[in-house]
């Protein structure tokens, strides 16, 4: 089956392919005087993804929102120097209701400053930034619940 | 009455109850680690909160973080499952100090039944027959004299204990100063507590356990028991009910015992007795002041939903049967399928590639996996729960033979292949087998 | 005494009949069509046979291939499912000729339920309360007097028909003679036969089944009804057991007519007589001669394996039970799951991409499909059917409505939207229905 | 992909698609001088495949096996030239029991010439050649179950 016709190396494209599939790559491209090759491979379904082949149920109009404002969520998961919540509870961006707020986007803020509070089993906890920097974004609102790993604050 | 349940728990149980209450039409709550962000329970609940990192000490054992979870959910009641916090006298206080109702018994009976010797105690004071043993804790100079009071051989156990250690048997006389020091010091290692006790050892016991339900105001029924003597290290794998050792006397005789004694305690909601079974006599080993992993097995014979019962009688509404009510139907059968090599049961989690469960008549599955789905390393392996019902308990076997052939759970090893073999088992078909037959079995070649 | 049983049919049914069988520890051959060769039951049957192309005329209505694949295995009995050759009495007699077992009644018993007229008169002899009608044919010229003596509405139908086609109602004299002349006409064109009968027209019955069990030799029981009004060009899609409408009295009282009507037949297995049910009467309707798709229904809330009974029946073994044996159980529901556009029906073939059953307590899933699985467009769009049983019809509706979410079956589309809308309409809810109320809710506007 | 040039390697472009399906690549690029060919293939997930996504039950001893002889199905079923059973029942070679069999391997057999026989239903269906040729392979046994579409023998 793999005579070499036009000279195309089948036997290249086979290592290529192997080489593929052992480095769970999905593209391969060779090029090399006046020949290119290029091999890829769609990786077929399930596994890596946070369940890709489970559909939610047909109408997931009750189903399993997040506590937590959504679109913050999407946003502040994504930034890898969102401050995230150490702990289940509600936020505070204040010290009391009405007094002015611990940050405003664009402050800069201490390592060791209290960011915002969470209250959680009557407790007040104060949430110290986690290094010096420039507030770029606040992602709760003043009340809102969070739950842990949530993301509350960026700052950079 | 309660409006909106938080399920502290993970799993299949999770979703056991989620099931529960969506049938009752209450609002759910799913806690969950980051490690179980994809569990089935969580995308099915109509709220869910991420407590913590996969260690459960961080999460599903944190009372902090999920009494937070409740507080910004509004959850008004907290089912805690088993395992993890369901016998956290603690964890019942404080849901009770924020005005959340805990769905299992009081604090004190969590208390009572979690102490080896005050629930030894207890049962004695409530009629429930226990292992004849010593009166509370015994030391090296008086056990001889306990000793052969009990008659041997005798069991020598930590009263901090569980899981085996700090547990010794003295067959004789001349084993005895041994054992007790021996167990003494485990005892002391393990838990910091050198107290031990003494008890008959029974040689060829079945387990078996009564399944009991009361109102918390002094009403209690039984429903019949289960027999859960296949069991390695300690840990079940298969459960049976009606038992294949009792007769109906018998367990007419031994669930009234046990619904009086909840009587008198005023027990509140769902509970197991357990008991060693030998020649005729049950010996009381502990209570369980929570659900059970294998109370389908007696849902499928009484037709009563044991979760339901559970929100129910934590909603002050009492027990929705009496006991002329129960009626035992057919023959049931759990077997659970863990993510173990069947026979080495060393775990093995990793991706489930596919995933189908059997179908048609007296079958029940009870998973939270689908194909898809990673079995986080973090936890027990128990990945599902497959119960058979048939009218007879030949029936329920042959049901069972087909069904674990029609089950297709790809990608990691399960312990469903040690099902099929224990299926073909003639002591099995003939329900002949005690608590260490299962291991007995296991360490026998591949071939008997 | 059965061995081997061949069964002759495609889909959930042959599934279920193929579990039956391993349950009974009976050999099973599964045939099938080139374009079934992936079918579940092939894969999980002992041995399979391909016995034509797709088309069932060539494959599964083929009967000299189908005897064929009995003589080349060795099967020694057919279990035909239903639909296909169920009701096939040449079938029934070739089997009988070539001493192979039917699982199913006599050929002399198929042959007269599978006429309409002497089917209605066998019912009249046997005390079955039957629809005032004319006595056999009527002619226009005697229309009118039949229809005085019956009482308006009337309804004109062809005693060759099925499925609706020559069937005319006339509400008033005025209407009658256009009815009859267009029945017959209409009668002729489908069937090739004007010959028309006339009925009672009902308004709003329910369609209210019998299922009743005959060992053949003058025994018969009946196990309840099944209440299957809600229907759609006169398909079932939803059948629930006990009927919302009828008392224990009515219950009893209808189920015995059945049972002392098959005992006088002699009738042999399963059978289903059903009827429209208005302001407490019952009128017969037809009697089916096999097993019903929603058979399951039953089965639920009387504990009883209808396919088992029908093979003990036919190895000779006579019915497992007495009547007074026959205890109901809490209530069912079963929905049919077709792969169609839950409001247009057209049917949706493809492949399942993913395939999820719902699990837990009293739910049982039939279904042959499977992530993966091809659906043919050979034949009918049945992929799978759901039941469920509670304690009662409430906690079986709440039970339903979770288990609906469970559900997941992706890549095609199909009728558990329908249901999700069913489950939570008031009528519904209350039982308040009859067998024109789904294509009425089906005509309305989706938001209705 | 399908540029119209005259002489286009069709043999070339089958040789990748084998290597394609056999390697479970999804799609190979060659460019050699001023040739560039590129196959590609889409991987519905499961589907084409006999029910490649559902396993056999973990213990398959007594699952479904083909009444036929599999070894030659296999064969059989992948040689085109095959003539297939039209019919459920027993193949039996010869006109009976210990006379010369209808056809052996390498005999030249005319179209319409019985080359063996069915028996179902206590009839004997006579199998005839549906063209004219050599008799390549005999895949069935005498008195061997047939199902419909098995491949009986390879006439070419």
């Amino acid at each position: 089956m793999a005579e070499k016709k036009t000279g195309i190396d089948q036997a290249l494209i086979r290592d290529l392919a192997n080489i593929l599939n052992e480095t769970d790559l999905t593209e391969i491209e060779v090029e090399q005087d006046d020949l290119r090759i290029r091999v890829s491979r769609t990786i077929t379904a399930p596994a890596y993804a946070p369940m890709p082949t489970y559909a939610a149920p047909a109408a997931p109009a009750a189903s399993a929102p997040a506590v937590a404002a959504p679109a913050a969520t999407e946003v502040g998961r994504n930034n890898k120097n969102a401050l995230t919540a150490p702990m289940v509870g509600t936020a505070y961006l204040a010290p009391a209701p009405g007094s002015r707020p611990f940050i405003e986007v664009g402050a800069q803020v201490k390592e060791g400053q209290t960011v915002l509070i969470i209250e959680a089993m009557k407790t007040m906890n104060q949430i110290p930034a986690p290094r010096s920097g420039k507030v770029v974004e606040i992602l709760v609102e003043d009340g809102a619940p969070v739950e842990y790993g949530e993301a509350l604050v960026v700052i950079e | 009455m309660i409006s909106k349940v938080l399920i502290a728990n993970r799993g299949e149980i999770a979703l056991r109850v989620l099931r529960a209450c969506k049938e009752l039409g209450i609002a759910t709550v799913a806690v969950h680690s980051t490690a179980d962000a994809d569990a089935m329970h969580v995308r099915l609940a109509d709220e869910s909160v991420c407590i913590g990192p996969p260690p459960s000490r961080e999460s599903y054992l944190n009372i902090h973080q999920i009494v937070a979870a409740c507080e910004i959910t509004g959850a008004d009641a907290v089912h805690p499952g088993y395992g993890f916090l369901s016998e956290n006298a603690k964890f019942a206080d404080i849901l009770d100090a924020h005005g959340i109702t805990f769905i299992g018994p009081t604090a004190d009976h969590i208390r009572i039944m979690g102490d080896k010797i005050t629930a030894k105690q207890t049962a004695m004071e409530l009629g429930i027959p226990v292992v004849p043993g010593s009166d509370g804790e015994v030391k090296p100079e008086t056990a001889l004299e306990t000793a052969r009071q009990i008659g041997f051989p005798v069991l020598i156990k930590a009263t901090a204990g569980g899981g085996g250690r700090g547990m010794k048997v003295a067959r004789s006389e001349a084993d005895l100063e041994e054992a007790v020091s021996t167990a003494r010091s485990e005892a002391a290692a393990a838990f910091g507590n050198d107290a031990v006790y003494m008890e008959k050892y029974l040689g060829k016991p079945r387990h078996i356990e009564i399944q009991v339900f009361g109102d918390g105001a002094g009403n209690a029924i039984h429903l019949g028991e289960r027999d859960c003597s296949l069991q390695r290290r300690h840990q079940k794998v298969w459960e049976e009910a009606n038992s294949p050792a009792l007769t109906v006397e018998q367990r007419m005789q031994i669930g009234k015992v046990c619904a009086d004694a909840m009587k008198k305690l005023k027990y509140r909601g769902a509970g197991t007795i357990e008991f060693l079974y030998e020649n005729g006599e049950f010996y009381f080993i502990e209570m369980n002041t929570r659900l059970q992993v294998e109370h389908p097995v007696t849902e499928a014979i009484t037709g009563i939903d044991l979760v339901h019962e559970q929100i129910r009688v934590a909603s002050g509404n009492g027990l929705s049967v009496t006991q002329d009510e129960v009626v035992f139907q057919g023959h049931a059968i759990e077997c659970r399928i863990n993510a173990e090599d069947p026979r080495t049961f060393v775990p093995s989690p990793g991706t489930i590639t596919h995933f189908h469960a059997p179908g048609g008549l007296g079958v029940r599955v009870d998973s939270g996996a689908y194909a898809g789905y990673r079995i986080p390393p973090y936890y027990d392996s128990l990945i599902g729960k497959l119960i058979v019902h048939g009218r007879t308990r030949v029936e329920c076997m042959m049901r069972l033979r087909r069904v674990l052939d029609e089950f297709v759970i790809d990608g990691i090893k399960t312990t469903l292949p040690l099902f099929q073999d224990l299926i073909n088992n003639e002591d099995i078909a003939n329900g002949d087998y005690d608590i260490h037959w299962l291991e007995h079995y296991l360490t026998q070649p591949d071939g008997e």
